[in-house]
This record gives structure tokens, C-alpha cells and sequence, in this order.
């Protein structure tokens, strides 16, 4: 009963907050309400007994995304955009919103009549988890048996780097006249402290994820977020053209993994197929690149960023 | 094992590998690079071609553990020719790009990983066999695709790519969502085990209502084609030609795999009747559109649209006939495209401006260009002898060997917009200037007038490779063994 | 009814909420909050399913949705920084047209 | 020296409870103070003032109730982070607004 009120409470959240996120009046509101959201997601994440999707969505989900969006909002009103913000007429809206629920209704029936699946990839991967030479069968499953899929995931970061580097600005909006929040004895305090505690963490989610939740991609984005903390009090003021270092950064991830993907083909058979006992190790050694490329791409897309600046214009 | 027993993983590591040293070795070894991957994954073809022409479709299993808890690459024909398709006009466009970018450094250092990746994530979504390892190559293909359709940074090309993007994302997700279903139901990924086992229901009508829609969406069909114009036609050249002639075909191929692999038995007739009503929409409204355009890379991107509802034809037209028709509408519109784009870039080099009632002259100045348009427009409007000749003709064929009659009347009525559109375009070009005074122009370097020039013999020479086609298209053909 | 189904449930409804706050709105970061509300929805489809043996959940959605979950911050981040820049060049073309 | 009912009331299963009760309780205040409160600056106080009682209240109900050493040494971490974290946003908020001029809002005498 207890468990039903909980779940029940979640679910009017989500949807109340979905819902506040897309017809607030603002678009600040919205943002907020987003943010919000994401953090009932993390929940509800650990609810579901999904521990590293919690973990992930609420560093990037709630954490990385809303920082990208408050600094896009504040982009957008230093610019004084004339947006292009004509919503819908009330008529076009209301078939809309009909449109919407014969969708949900849809979906809703087709889950209910869902058929018990033929096939258990669940009791496939658990069989397997001892080949795969790691212990969480999340960080299996993805570095492992499906690691194919993280390979090409790893090549889209690139590419959302790459397009950034493509259509990105430095400092672009006038917001970036401001002078830097950097007197700030507290504030300097905070990253003393946080920015060790944040690599230490990172270090730990990394390390833990072969066996417990946590792996490459919590760990790179936790690093990210000690990275977007020394970007945003502007500690760390990368350029928008790479220099070598951050071009090898960006890529690092991408060509270990790959390399190893292919360098295994003699030896284990085919692309991807880590031989016998090595399995482990090329997990650690694909996912510590992997967690380098991760943080740093995260923290440059805070480039364009006009960080933490006192309240001038 | 062989590393040719591994033919099947260089189209797609290879690129994935090049692309970041692209980015790291910079500009001198930049040619080096790009003729090993071509040449790397021309070979790899090669052998993957034998592989399929002497034992059937090829599957091969990614970390050695195989579907359902691995992922399975597969190759069969039409995979095949999509591999082709793309190496033989990425490899061209390719060399013109090297051509284009010479001048222009920022614009090239980011252009040859983007479009390598671009490349690489075709090869992958072609040789892919796993419905989520499909999303993730559709991301890769949209999160390429946009970046360099606002390469150029002018205020059209960012909003025409926001567009792009926020359509294409819409399409992903409507596409996972389906995927979810699909996992939630059936308990596996993988193409050909969802073949076996999906069974009618709502959980997979409503998975393929999403996933159609989603693919739909992507590849620009009407209704929903209102983001590609504008895309296409504010690129630079070598992407326009890129998107147009390869990005769209990654979704429609999808499509045609969800359908005759996944669901056998959806293509129902009033399904079909409906895809085929969007195609027959896409045809008419497409080549209306691009009738009306005042922009030579508007007429040519409006005319993609309208190219691309020839293929949807496939869903009532479901018989060898109409397949090989629909496919090889895909191979030569893809040639026949990247030649029109890029010989319209080039009229756009040359004069500034391409607008199409000021064309005069042109086809005295660059006559090569010009005539590149006409050869590729012949496949367009469906004349003989080319590629688009044969495809529509196995089209109409199908439709009236299966007394669907209606379907003729589309293919004859757009064939006849498309000849209207072309002519138009011609037929200012090859006027005599007023006043018998030539526009001035900058006359482009001769390779890039060449590789337009020898993707349109492409495009025509298609009309007459008829059987070894077929033979390959027959392999792991939904309707193998038929008589098309 | 069961744990499962209704969170399912959920994730369908996310999935419509955003899908009417993408198509309703006008402004292109309304759109793109909204196109990860839909995101969202999805996840919790995928979280929810993985929950159907109750005693042992399937690593396999937990592994997909974190691969959407890069992939969709990714696609974000981009498309925020394009209309960062799309905003501030539109504008400043506004007010060049304006002034001549 | 320790009276027997104090003894009782620790060791019993309804401490926590009691105490993340509390907890709960200063949280609702601080909501109440957030909504209701004239500015800025009142709003951060009532914020983070009674939202770090109360967070330390749960944490140290959930502490007394898991009764192990390493759980009560990760709650504690978090509520110490929370409290630096809140008190860094909260100075920043507040100098952020003062340096825009946000408006103070003072009590009327008439």
C-alpha cells in the first residue's frame, strides 16, 4: 500500500511536472520545471531498481542539461531575441492536444495487451555475465556484449563536439561583458574543496563500475561537472579552435577503443571479441579513455558560455 | 579467423578511425588519408560483394556472442548496393570537396571528419541488423548530417538546420519509442528474430505506426518534407549533393527493412494503399514545387522531394517487379542528384547568384556543367536511356501487371512535371544572352565540372547494368526467386 | 495492474505531454525542452519494461537507456549552441536592415 | 542519571521516524517561507535556512535507523556537501541580486 502511495505520488509528479514544463507562460519556468523534472526522473530511476541510469540522469539529465539550458536562456534574453514565439491558435492547439491524448491512448493500449515476450535476454546476459569480465552486468552489457552500440554512442559525443567546434562561439552573447565573479572568497573556497572531491568521485565511479553501478560515463560526466564548476567561475577559459592537447583529448576515448576493437580481430575473432582472460582489463583500459574524452567534451560545451559574471548591463 | 572473414566491419571502422586522425594529423596528410579510405573500403566491398554473390547473406557477429545478447551485422544484397551507392558517390563527391575546401581552411578542417563520420554511420545503418543499433546509427547520421548542412554559417543555412534538426530528433525519438515497444513484446533486438516472432497485435501495430512515422519523417516524405529544402539548398555544394543523393536514402532503407523484414505481413492492402498515396503526394507536390522555384538549389532540392515518393511506391507496388523498380530508383536518383547539385553549385560558383530566369548564357560559358544538368535531368524526368528510365519503368510495369492503374497515372503525370522542370532550367541556360553580351563568370577549376559530369554518365550508364543488378538484388530479397 | 505497466504508463503520457508542448509552441528552445520531455517518456518506457521479472531486472534497457541518454544530451548541447548563435545572428541582421 | 523514557524513546523504532518527520516539517516550512515571503533575499533565507535543518533531520533519522557506521558516514558527507553547495548558491544568488539592484522590500509605516 505504502509502495503504491509512493509510486502514485511519483507519477502525479512527473506528469504534473511534464505538463508545467510545457505550458508555462515563461520560458524560464519551463526551464526550472525541466530541471525539476529531471531530478524526479533520478528518482524514479531508483525506484525502478536502475541505480546507474539514476546515477547518470542525474548528473546529466537534471545537472549538465540544465546548466546548458540556463546558460541558452540567458544567451537568448542578452541578445533580446525577437523569437519566433507564435504559438498555436487556440483551435490548432486544441486538436493538437487531441492528437496528443489519441497518441497516449494509443500507447497506453498497446502496452496493455503487450505480449509476454518469447525470448529472455535478461536470463541470456546474467548466463553470460561471468564471460564478460566485468561484474555489473550494466557495464556487460554495454562495454561488452552490446559494446558495438557504445562505440558508435562515442563516435555521436564526437560528433556533438564537432558540431559545436562548427557553428559554436566563443563567448558570443553580450551577456560575456560582465566582469568575472572571481573575488568571491566563497566561492573560491568551493572549488578548493569540490573540484578534488569531484575527481576523487569520478575516479571512484569509474573504478566501481565494473562490479557496482557506475563506469565511463558517470565518471566522465561527474568529472564534467568539476570541469563546467571551473568553466563557469572562469578558472578555465579553453579557446574555441582546439590546440593540439584538446583535440587529442576529444578523441582519445574514440581511437582506444576502436584500436581495440579492431586489434582484437586476430586474436579473439571477430570485432570487439576481447580474448579470454583479457576481457577486464580492455574494459578498463577503453573505459578510463573513455571517461577523458567524456569529461572533456562535456566541459567544452560550456565554451560559448558567459560563466558566472556579476549583474552589469 | 581472416581479416577477410572481417570485410564486413572496415566500411564502418575504418571511417571511425580516419576521422579523428583527420582531425589530429591536419591538413598535409589529408589526401593520403581520404585515398586509404576510400580504397579501404572499396576492397572491403569487394570481398563482402563475393562474399554475398557466392553464399547468400552474410551475418556477422560483433564480439562473437551473436543475437539476440550480441549484435549482428548482415549484409545482403540491397545492403550492398546501398554500400555501393555510397562509395561510389561518396569517393566522387569526396574528390570535389578536396577541390572545393582548397580555399578555404576553417571550412575544410571541420567538414572531413564530420562528413568521414557521416560516411561511416551510411555504412553502419546499411550493414546494421539490430533495430536499437539502427537508432543509434540514425543519431549519428542526424548529428552529422546538420552540422555540415550549416557549414557554411549564413543565417539561412543555421535556421534551415535547426529545422533539420529538431525534425530529425522528433523522427528518433518517435523511432526508439517503437523500438521499446518492440523490446517490451518480444524480448529481442534483432531484425530477423522480430520476423519470426512478432506476432499481430496492438503492442506491433502501434510499434510500426511509430516507427513509420519516425522514418517518415526523416526521409522528407510528404507531409513532412518541409525541413529539406531549405537544407539542401542553403549546404554548401558537396553536402547538398551529399544529403540529397545519400543522408535521405539511410531512412527510406530503414523503412523498406522494417516493413519486409520485421513485418512480413503488415503490408496490408490498405497500409500500403496509404504509403503509396504519401509517395504518389510527394511526386506531384514536389515537382509542383519545384516548378515554381526561383533558386536553381531550391528547384533541385524540391525536386529530391518529389524523387523520393517514386520509393514509397513500393508499399502497394509489393512485387519483384516493384522492388527492383523502387531500389534501382534509389541507386540512380542518387547519382543522378549529386551531379545535378553539383552542377548547380557550379552555375552558383560561376555567376554569384542562382537565379534561374537569369541564366542566360550559361551554357555557353560552362558548357560541360550544363550539359552534366541535362544528362543527369534525363534520369529525372525518366527518359531513356538511364537509370531513372529503367526504375520507373518496372514501376509502371508492376502497377499494371497488378491492375493498380492508378499508380501508372502518378508515375506518368510526374515524369511529365519532372521534364518541365529540367527543360525550364535548360532552356534559360542555353538561351542566347540579350544583347549578345555573355554574363561574366568565374570559370571552376575542370575537376570540379569532371566528377559532376562523370556522376551523371553514372546515373544514365545504371539504365544498362539490368541483370547483374537484379542478380544481386535478388539475394535475401523478400522476393527472391521471383521473375521481377 | 502492476509496477511495470503504470510507469509505462507514465512514460506514454511524457511522451504525449511533450509531443503536444513541440508541436504547439513557436520558439525553438520551447522545442527543444519539450523534445526531451518526449525523451524522457521514452526512457521511462524502456526502465519500466526492464522491470518485469521483478526479482532480477534486465541490464539491457538500463544499458540502452544511458546510450540514449549521451546521445540525447549530445543532440541538446548542439542544438542549444545553434540557436545560440542562430539568435544572435538573426538579430544582428535584424537590426543592420533596421538602421539602413 | 539517564532517565529510562529518554532511554526508551532512542532505541525504539519510532525515533527516526520522529525525527524525519521533523525533518519533513522544516522542509514545509522553508516551501512555505520560498512562496510566501516578500523578496529575494527573505525567500534564500527561509530556503536554505530551515531546508538544511530539516535535510540534516532526515539524514540523521535515516542514519539512527540503518544503524550502520559506513551508510551513516556517506549521509552525513551528503548533508555537509549540500550545506556548502547551498551556502556557495545562496551568497551568489544574494550578490548577484544586490549587484542588479533587486528590490528590498521593507516594512510600511503607515
Amino acid at each position: 500500500m505504502i509502495e503504491w502511495l509512493f509510486d502514485g505520488l511519483l507519477a502525479i509528479g512527473l506528469l504534473w511536472l511534464g505538463w508545467r514544463t510545457v505550458v508555462s507562460a515563461e520560458l524560464f519556468k519551463a526551464i526550472v520545471m525541466f530541471i525539476v523534472l529531471g531530478l524526479f526522473m533520478a528518482l524514479c530511476w531508483a525506484r525502478l531498481a536502475a541505480p546507474d541510469v539514476a546515477l547518470a540522469e542525474a548528473a546529466i539529465g537534471a545537472g549538465l542539461i540544465g546548466a546548458l539550458l540556463l546558460d541558452a536562456y540567458r544567451a537568448l534574453v542578452a541578445e533580446r531575441w525577437q523569437a519566433d514565439d507564435r504559438n498555436a491558435k487556440p483551435l490548432v492547439a486544441a486538436s493538437l492536444a487531441i492528437l496528443s491524448s489519441v497518441l497516449i491512448g494509443g500507447l497506453a493500449w498497446a502496452l496493455l495487451f503487450s505480449p509476454e515476450p518469447v525470448v529472455d535476454l535478461n536470463a541470456q546476459a546474467r548466463a553470460r555475465l561471468a564471460d564478460s569480465g566485468v561484474g555489473n552486468p550494466v557495464t556487460a552489457v554495454l562495454l561488452n556484449f552490446r559494446g558495438y552500440d557504445t562505440l558508435l554512442e562515442v563516435g555521436v559525443l564526437f560528433l556533438a563536439w564537432l558540431g559545436l567546434w562548427t557553428v559554436g562561439e566563443q563567448e558570443s552573447n553580450s551577456a560575456a561583458t560582465g566582469a568575472w565573479v572571481e573575488d568571491s572568497d566563497l566561492l573560491t573556497a568551493l572549488v578548493r574543496l569540490l573540484a578534488p572531491l569531484g575527481v576523487l568521485i569520478g575516479v571512484y565511479l569509474l573504478w566501481a563500475g565494473a562490479n557496482e553501478p557506475g563506469g565511463a560515463f558517470q565518471a566522465g560526466t561527474v568529472l564534467a561537472a568539476v570541469g563546467v564548476l571551473l568553466r563557469l567561475s572562469g578558472r578555465l577559459r579553453p579557446e574555441l579552435s582546439p590546440d593540439l592537447w584538446v583535440r587529442f583529448g576529444v578523441t582519445v576515448g574514440l581511437l582506444v577503443f576502436s584500436a581495440i576493437a579492431v586489434g582484437v580481430i586476430p586474436v579473439g575473432g571477430n570485432l570487439l571479441e576481447y580474448p579470454g582472460d583479457w576481457a577486464g582489463l580492455l574494459i578498463v583500459v577503453i573505459e578510463t579513455s573513455l571517461m577523458v574524452s567524456i569529461a572533456l567534451i562535456l566541459t567544452l560545451l560550456f565554451i560559448g558560455s558567459a560563466g558566472l559574471r556579476r549583474g552589469g548591463s | 579467423m581472416s581479416f577477410t572473414a572481417a570485410a564486413a566491419v572496415v566500411p564502418v571502422l575504418l571511417p571511425l578511425l580516419v576521422a579523428p586522425l583527420m582531425l589530429l594529423l591536419g591538413q598535409r596528410s589529408r589526401a593520403a588519408l581520404l585515398i586509404i579510405t576510400v580504397i579501404g573500403i572499396g576492397w572491403a566491398l569487394l570481398i563482402l560483394n563475393g562474399q554475398v554473390l557466392e553464399l547468400g547473406p552474410q551475418r556477422y557477429a560483433v564480439g562473437g556472442w551473436g543475437a539476440p545478447l550480441g549484435i549482428d551485422l548482415y549484409a545482403d544484397g540491397l545492403a550492398m548496393l546501398m554500400l555501393w551507392l555510397t562509395w561510389g558517390v561518396g569517393s566522387l563527391v569526396s574528390g570535389y570537396a578536396l577541390v572545393y575546401f582548397a580555399h578555404g581552411e576553417a571550412k575544410a578542417e571541420r567538414f572531413w571528419p564530420i562528413w568521414l563520420l557521416l560516411w561511416m554511420s551510411l555504412n553502419a545503418l546499411f550493414l546494421a541488423a539490430d533495430i536499437f543499433n539502427l537508432y543509434v546509427t540514425l543519431e549519428l547520421l542526424t548529428l552529422a548530417a546538420v552540422p555540415l548542412a550549416a557549414l557554411t554559417g549564413e543565417t539561412e543555412a543555421l535556421r534551415a538546420s535547426m529545422r533539420y534538426l529538431l525534425f530529425a530528433l522528433l523522427g528518433s525519438f518517435c523511432y526508439m519509442l517503437g523500438v521499446a515497444l518492440l523490446y517490451g513484446g518480444f524480448g529481442t533486438l534483432d531484425i530477423m528474430q522480430l520476423g519470426w516472432l512478432v506476432t499481430p497485435g496492438p503492442l506491433a501495430w502501434v510499434a510500426l505506426a511509430l516507427i513509420t512515422l519516425g522514418l517518415l519523417i526523416k526521409a522528407a516524405i510528404f507531409p513532412f518534407h518541409v525541413w529539406l529544402p531549405p537544407a539542401h539548398a542553403n549546404a554548401p555544394t558537396p553536402v547538398s549533393a551529399l544529403l540529397s543523393a545519400l543522408v535521405v536514402k539511410g531512412a527510406l532503407y530503414l523503412l523498406v527493412r522494417i516493413w519486409f523484414q520485421v513485418f512480413p505481413n503488415a503490408g496490408t492492402l490498405v497500409a500500403g494503399q496509404l504509403l503509396g498515396l504519401l509517395g504518389a503526394m510527394a511526386i506531384l507536390y514536389g515537382s509542383w514545387q519545384a516548378l515554381r522555384q526561383v533558386r536553381l538549389k531550391l528547384l533541385v532540392a524540391y525536386s529530391t522531394v518529389a524523387q523520393l515518393g517514386y520509393f514509397l511506391l513500393v508499399f502497394p507496388l509489393a512485387n519483384a517487379t516493384g522492388w527492383g523498380g523502387a531500389i534501382l530508383q534509389l541507386l540512380s536518383h542518387g547519382f543522378a542528384k549529386a551531379a545535378l547539385f553539383l552542377a548547380a553549385g557550379n552555375v552558383l560558383h560561376a555567376l554569384g547568384h542562382d537565379r534561374i530566369a537569369q541564366l542566360h548564357g550559361v551554357g555557353m560559358q560552362l558548357p560541360i556543367t550544363v550539359f552534366t544538368f541535362a544528362l543527369a535531368g534525363i534520369g529525372i524526368m525518366s527518359m531513356p536511356p538511364s537509370g531513372g528510365f529503367l526504375a520507373k519503368w518496372l514501376l509502371l510495369r508492376a502497377a499494371l501487371e497488378s491492375g493498380q492503374w492508378w499508380w501508372a497515372i502518378v508515375l506518368l503525370c510526374g515524369g511529365l512535371l519532372a521534364a518541365t522542370y529540367v527543360f525550364r532550367v535548360l532552356g534559360y541556360a542555353l538561351l542566347a544572352p540579350a544583347e549578345q553580351q555573355l554574363p561574366k563568370v568565374v570559370k571552376p577549376a575542370l575537376t570540379l565540372e569532371l566528377i559532376p559530369l562523370l556522376l551523371a554518365l553514372i546515373s544514365v550508364a545504371i539504365g544498362f547494368v539490368g541483370m547483374p543488378y537484379l542478380t544481386l538484388l535478388d539475394i535475401g530479397s523478400p522476393f527472391s526467386g521471383q521473375q521481377p | 495492474m502492476n509496477q511495470p505497466l503504470f510507469f509505462a504508463w507514465v512514460g506514454a503520457a511524457l511522451f504525449g505531454i511533450g509531443l503536444y508542448g513541440l508541436l504547439v509552441h513557436g520558439h525553438l528552445m520551447r522545442k527543444i525542452v519539450a523534445l526531451n520531455v518526449m525523451g524522457n517518456g521514452v526512457f521511462l518506457v524502456f526502465i519500466a519494461l526492464a522491470r518485469r521479472d521483478p526479482l532480477v531486472t534486465d541490464p539491457i534497457p538500463h544499458a540502452m537507456v544511458l546510450t540514449g541518454l549521451v546521445i540525447s544530451v549530445s543532440a541538446t548541447a548542439f542544438a542549444l549552441v545553434l540557436l545560440k548563435r542562430l539568435a544572435r545572428q538573426a538579430q544582428a541582421q535584424e537590426s543592420s536592415e533596421h538602421d539602413s | 542519571m539517564f532517565p529510562d523514557w529518554l532511554a526508551w524513546v532512542l532505541l525504539s523504532d519510532l525515533f527516526p521516524w520522529l525525527l524525519i518527520t521533523l525533518g519533513a516539517v522544516f522542509f514545509l516550512a522553508g516551501t512555505a517561507g520560498l512562496v510566501r515571503f516578500p523578496d529575494l533575499f527573505s525567500r534564500l533565507h527561509a530556503l536554505t535556512k530551515a531546508d538544511n535543518l530539516g535535510l540534516g533531520l532526515i539524514c540523521l533519522g535515516l542514519a539512527w535507523h540503518n544503524k550502520s557506521p559506513s551508510v551513516a558516514l556517506k549521509l552525513l558527507l551528503i548533508w555537509l556537501l549540500v550545506l556548502l553547495a547551498s551556502a556557495v548558491s545562496c551568497h551568489l544568488i544574494a550578490r548577484y541580486a544586490l549587484h542588479s539592484d533587486s528590490k528590498v522590500w521593507k516594512q510600511r509605516h503607515d
